[in-house]
């Protein structure tokens, strides 16, 4: 095949490109090449350790799914509706990125917990309580990982051509109809990339977890409350732990994002 | 050792039964999981569940309506912030208190044997932050001495400062000594006699909004018992 | 190749047709456009319906005020388009009846895509107003409009096949997707694309593309028919088979349909009348033959190959604005347009002696194109004006850029009237 | 208005140009055209341009082995393009000298856009070559390429204005940003889009847009300029100037265009040689005037107006293959071509007894279109296919769809030529 | 101005929308009704405090630009250029955010201090110490906040039309003149967006930054370390803390945003 050359990527963005890799890449590295490898075994045969990674997938991936359910439409009126106060608004939806975890878990205890705003009606008329329960790791995760899809999906959508909509329009499709058939699939693999970013914020997720959900093993343990436990007493077993979380991370990521993005 | 009966009392006929909740420090972790394996047996049909963190996280969650029967803190500070929003019954107990060890690197290359060492220059120390229990405790140890020392880093707890030495990123750290028996190899201890004065108290105390007193209060009186003590000194912690 | 014949040869024989059409005029609303014998209503463009309305006038807010277009006007399209946009305003009435189809044609920028965009209700209206068939429009959503659109770059849904961009349509209004798709492929079936329709947008050229778009506007089935441009990119075998399939859709469904082109074989072939924008504003307005024989600016003498001047008559005698006279047949008075084909002016090398040519003027070449096997030389001089004329004349006379010629033009091939 | 004299009169007076051209041969390669004189070198197409390549067999990969085009190819564009795309195949042989302009016609998805990206280097050669002025470019990339680009939808930088899409080009090629601006300003100036300079392409007209895409592909000043349907978004007057412009530019700088358009008048108009493709694959090649007179493919005779049979010929009767038979003037033997235009068909309501025409046929009117005052008929039975005709005529015979007629066409009218 | 009725914004959008809204910022508010407003004003009047916010400020800027340095070329190298293992790649890249704090913090002090694997060369050879220095406190957020950069900045690479670049490269422009005067301008909210998540994300770092550089005031101590510190002893002062750390972040974001968003 004589093919042009498209040229040597260019070395501009090729060397800031290396260098990022490197920075991201050689703490994970340095963790594997000081790992316990020893220790390893110990932790995989550990029922605890699955889990606690169980539950930290099922309760990542429930917090993405709230996220992308509410996100993704919080979004779309971000970008495409015209009202009052918007560039507020929009300040306040990333709030929970700059709350300190910790104090991220409080303000969801004062929101929703047994005497919190919202909490105590919700207690006393639907015998809802989330805080300590496994609902209640999911709405801390949600809360902590919703904004990095919104911001993105937000991003996305600014910087597509809203004439498809207009096109979608003029067929009869209303504006939800063109947003759902056109503009969703238009955009997805900033989607994607927003809900790449959730899932992965919601499993790395602590402060606001054990604060608002506490820790229990089985029930809202997920492991990086397991990791910060064994932290305290095998700091190598925290890296062994850390590196069973990485690498189930990696596995999810590579099989799912390259069939997301490759099927736009 | 067999601890039926041990201070307690006894078993399922006492009425205990359920769930009991208990919140404890992080560096609680293995004494208390002990503790509760050993409850469990003595209280058959008695689940006891931990929630394990920082003292602070834990005091927060309580405050915010956590539902909880004891809360086990590594702090007279944080427990009173339990305490003054009226969260516990009656006075907190004292059950063990931790003192104050200078971890070095192993084999002490530094050549460590006293606080006054630590002023050393070119020496990197890291401490625990006034805020924290054991930050509290050096600035008292350091007080009590009359010495000065400014540390590369204020650490937010024991176990961040303790690992800067494990990571030989600081040359010492003051630390408990129940951490630097947790390290095993990878730090060295060197007591020193002002840490006497500067120990810490652990409190815990029984929630008012317990769902589950009466497991509560057995639960406690375990922790109290000659034979708690006994898990807990194992650990490195000294009796109250 | 006579390519050169195109906008050339315009208005040769618009006198002999002009006697004919008349016949015919009653069958106008009732007529019939069969598949495919689209020229069967050719007798019924009947002199009674040139209107040369020129720009809207505050008076147009009445609407069926004026001209035969009206009467019908509850059926079929009533509006008056006022937008603005920065420092363009387009101001501009539009009328049609059901199956009419009115071109809107004007230079680039004139506001046509704007038109098309206020009538689809993608612009909102500064001012006017838009009746559909008897219903106010104006405050509508583009969605609830019975309007199809084709856009001047498709804007064909990237991520769907050829398939399901006509389906979307329908699916839209409420049809099953079995449906929406047994009616997508019939469409594309017509369009002859049925071996495309399983692509996405981006693997089809570019009049495949444009293909695909026309028939997702029109499985909508719209009441009004927007198409911006819509044969551009299509070859020439394939732009008759659109067209004719066009004009026998809208037949179908007795259909108003607003086309913009450039092109004015499309425009004459296409459309029963043409309104003329420039500048935001209708400058003409009629049907094709009658703006073909009576253009009223230079861009729209331009578009049909007229050479055409402004003046004031007395009797035979046309005395240009500030310019030469031209002799006519017609015997007029006051100010009036003349216009004559290039085909009409004779070259000669020398001031002709022996000629009958009324009208002789010395002018200079300033440039020259073949069309074919045709020349067309654009002159300077006492009066501008372009000429048509074969190679073989070309080559005996010796022309060049920058040859002096006189150009004699018959009294009997111009044409003048009132302005 | 005789719109339809469009693609109808093609080829009428063919005949007449064949002989003139030859004495003026000789200029071709010094031939120098001067600003808006394009005609100058009209002589200048002989008959011994003309190749009928058809496909580029293997023996292509060896340049200058045929035709006078090669003669000169060290200078200007030398290539075969084989290009796989899906189940998409190109493999077109295109050349061109300096100073020439090559139209790439065919049918929509015929493979244009293509060939076009294949000679950009946006596209990679599947195989063959491609060389640009002695160098070999295959392995070059884009942005290396002395070569300038128009694409079909314009692609202008939306983020830019008119303005600075256009300086874009000579800033890459090192100009300092006032140098580029002046530039940009300049030719933005030439296109009369001077007032537009500081307009985002969103707020441009299309057909705005489409000129500031072209003087951003001419300020380059590229070696090869690619058009693809440059002209298509431009009204008519424009399109006159842009043309002129577009002509002028490439005189000046010696560099070969291949223009892509559907237009067959302005492929006539402004390219020096037509290359006709289908389904990838070169099906003729040649100077406009033989393609029009001697259209091998029905694409090709739609494209210039002529119905086109083939045949075989005994002397000066051919044998459809399959259907009647032919009468022409030309003596020729073996398979052949034959064509005649629309306008040469008369057609009579009843069998003609007293005509001189040898060619008679009975059809069937299929489908009729008005093209301005003439009306072109489809007719189907014994010989498929098209006539024009004036309304007065169509008004005398009473056609209508359907109706039954006897087509005649007189051997003199009829053109043969070797298949 | 007679304009169509856009309609008003669908319901199936609009109820999700402002229920993640409500979600997002129910816990903020609830943290100002129960805020200790007569703390507020103690907290404000510290020059510890203003030291840390500055000093937040000042390093969440830095690791942004950072960020944006290295992550837009390796965004636009995973987005644009085909080599083999490119999936995993863009896995790797996630991990920082999924790695619990603390143990990225670890990572990073095995990576980059005094003993890690690349830290001792740096110190022998160039003589820098990260750890404990305000430039480990960048380097701690740049780890972190950079991940969602690149994967935000690359979804909208792959939602944006690459012709733009070719059309460039056909006008003379290398791929890189390209990238930098076409696909940069183009993409611009999608980066605006990235940053705005970087910024946020290293804003409210704690966990990595206590770990890799330490906590000290004014020179490591930022504003989630000095809330997390007040938290040990009081809560209220620590709730005064972090809402002095929201107001300025909406301040800058609303400011910093909507200037951004519209310049595109
Ligand atoms: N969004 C806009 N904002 C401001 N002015 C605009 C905008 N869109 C178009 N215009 C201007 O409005 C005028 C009319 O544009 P429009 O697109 O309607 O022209 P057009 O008649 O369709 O031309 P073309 O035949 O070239 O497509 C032009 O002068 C154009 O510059
Ligand atoms: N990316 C692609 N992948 C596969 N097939 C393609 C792709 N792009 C175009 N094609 C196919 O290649 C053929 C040639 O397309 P091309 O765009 O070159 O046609 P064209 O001659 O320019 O047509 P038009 O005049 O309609 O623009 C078409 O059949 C088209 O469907
Ligand atoms: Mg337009
Ligand atoms: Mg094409």
């Amino acid at each position: 095949m004589v093919s042009p050359r498209r040229g040597p990527v260019p070395v501009p963005l090729l060397v800031p490109a290396l260098v990022g890799l490197a920075f991201l890449v050689l703490p994970l590295v340095a963790l594997l090449v000081r790992a316990p490898w020893s220790n390893l075994p110990d932790q995989l045969t550990s029922p605890e350790v699955w889990q606690a990674l169980r539950l930290s997938l099922v309760c990542a991936t429930a917090a993405t799914a709230v996220s992308l359910v509410l996100g993704v439409p919080l979004a779309w009126l971000l970008a495409r509706v015209e009202f009052p106060g918007r560039g507020f608004v929009r300040a306040l939806v990333t709030l929970p990125l700059v709350l300190p975890p910790v104090v991220g878990g409080v303000a969801l205890l004062m929101a929703l917990g047994r005497n919190g705003l919202v909490g105590q009606w919700l207690e006393s008329w639907f015998g809802i309580s989330l805080p300590f329960t496994t609902a209640g790791v999911v709405v801390a995760e949600a809360f902590v990982a919703m904004p990095f899809l919104v911001i993105s999906v937000e991003g996305t959508l600014r910087a597509a051509d809203p004439r498809y909509e207009e096109a979608a329009t003029t067929l009869g499709a209303s504006r939800f109809t063109a947003f759902r058939r056109v503009t969703l699939p238009l955009i997805a693999p900033g989607i994607a990339a927003g809900a790449v970013l959730a899932w992965a914020r919601a499993l790395g997720e602590f402060g606001a977890t054990i604060t608002f959900a506490g820790n229990f093993p089985g029930r809202t343990q997920t492991m990086p409350l397991a990791v910060y436990l064994a932290l305290q007493s095998d700091p190598e077993a925290a890296i062994a732990l850390s590196l069973v979380l990485l690498t189930v991370s990696v596995a999810v990521l590579a099989g799912l994002r390259d069939r997301w993005m490759s099927a736009s | 050792s067999s601890g039926k009966g041990s201070g307690a009392g006894g078993g399922a006929s006492d009425g205990v039964s359920g769930e009991v909740t208990v919140f404890a420090a992080a560096s609680l972790k293995e004494s208390f999981t002990e503790l509760g394996q050993r409850f469990e047996k003595d209280h058959p049909g008695v689940k006891v569940t931990f929630s394990f963190g920082g003292s602070d996280a834990l005091a927060a969650s309580i405050r915010g309506g956590a539902p909880a029967d004891v809360f086990a803190s590594a702090s007279a500070r944080t427990m009173k912030i339990v305490t003054d929003a009226g969260g516990a019954v009656g006075a907190p107990a004292t059950f063990v208190r931790n003192e104050l060890e200078i971890a070095t690197l192993p084999g002490n290359p530094e050549g460590i044997s006293s606080l006054k060492d630590l002023t050393k220059s070119g020496l990197k120390v890291v401490l625990c932050d006034v805020e924290v229990p054991c930050g509290a405790a050096t600035q008292k140890a350091l007080d009590v001495s009359g010495l000065r020392l400014t540390p590369v880093s204020y650490e937010q707890d024991v176990k961040a400062a303790l690992t800067k030495v494990e990571l030989k990123e600081a040359d010492a750290a003051v630390v408990y000594k129940t951490d630097v028996i947790a390290a095993g190899d990878k730090v060295e201890g060197v007591e020193f006699p002002e840490a006497a004065d500067a120990v810490n108290d652990y409190p815990i105390a029984l929630l008012k909004d317990a769902p589950n007193a009466d497991a509560a209060q057995a639960f406690i009186a375990l922790v109290r018992s000659g034979a708690g003590q006994e898990v807990l000194s194992d650990a490195g912690f000294l009796k109250p | 190749m006579a390519g050169g014949g195109g906008f050339g040869g315009s208005g040769r024989d618009g006198g002999g047709a002009a006697a004919r059409g008349d016949g015919e005029n009653g069958d106008r609303e009732n007529r019939d456009r069969e598949s495919g014998s689209t020229a069967d209503s050719f007798g019924a463009r009947g002199r009674d319906e040139q209107q040369e309305l020129g720009t809207p006038g505050p008076s147009d807010r009445e609407p069926r005020s004026s001209g035969a277009a009206s009467v019908r006007s509850r059926d079929g399209l009533d509006a008056r388009l006022v937008v603005r946009r920065g420092a363009f305003r387009l101001d501009v009435g539009l009328r049609g009846v059901p199956g009419e189809v009115v071109a809107l044609l004007g230079p680039n920028g004139a506001g046509k895509t704007t038109a098309l965009r206020a009538l689809a209700g993608l612009v909102p209206l500064t001012d006017g107003y838009l009746r559909l068939d008897g219903a106010a429009l104006e405050r509508t959503p583009p969605e609830a409009r019975p309007v199809g659109v084709v856009f001047q770059d498709y804007l064909l849904f990237p991520h769907l096949t050829a398939l399901d961009n006509v389906a979307f349509g329908p699916r839209c209004q409420g049809s099953s997707k079995a449906e929406a798709r047994a009616l997508a492929a019939e469409w594309l079936e017509r369009m002859g694309l049925a071996e495309h329709a399983g692509a996405k947008p981006r693997r089809l050229s570019g009049g495949q593309a444009q293909r695909v778009a026309l028939a997702r506007a029109l499985a909508t089935s719209p009441r009004l028919l927007l198409l911006d441009e819509p044969l551009a990119a299509l070859d020439a075998r394939t732009r008759l088979d659109v067209r004719a399939q066009l004009r026998r859709h809208l037949a179908d469904f007795e259909a108003v349909a607003v086309l913009v082109t450039h092109d004015p074989l499309d425009a004459m072939v296409l459309a029963d009348r043409l309104v003329v924008i420039e500048d935001g504003r209708v400058v003409q307005e009629g049907t094709p033959g009658d703006i073909a024989r009576h253009p009223r600016t230079d861009y729209i003498a331009h578009l049909v190959g007229l050479n055409l001047y402004q003046g004031v008559a007395d009797r035979h005698v046309v005395r240009l604005d500030g310019g030469p006279a031209i002799t006519t047949t017609e015997d007029l008075t006051g100010p009036v347009f003349v216009t004559f084909p290039p085909s009409a002016v004779t070259l000669h090398g020398e001031r002709p002696t022996g000629v009958s040519a009324r009208n002789l003027w010395r002018c200079e070449v300033a440039g020259m194109e073949t069309h074919g096997d045709q020349i067309r030389a654009d002159l300077t001089g006492e009066l501008p004006l372009t000429a048509d004329l074969t190679t073989v004349a070309a080559a005996e006379l010796g022309l060049h850029t920058g040859a002096e010629v006189w150009a004699a033009v018959k009294a009997t091939q111009t044409h003048a009237y009132p302005a």
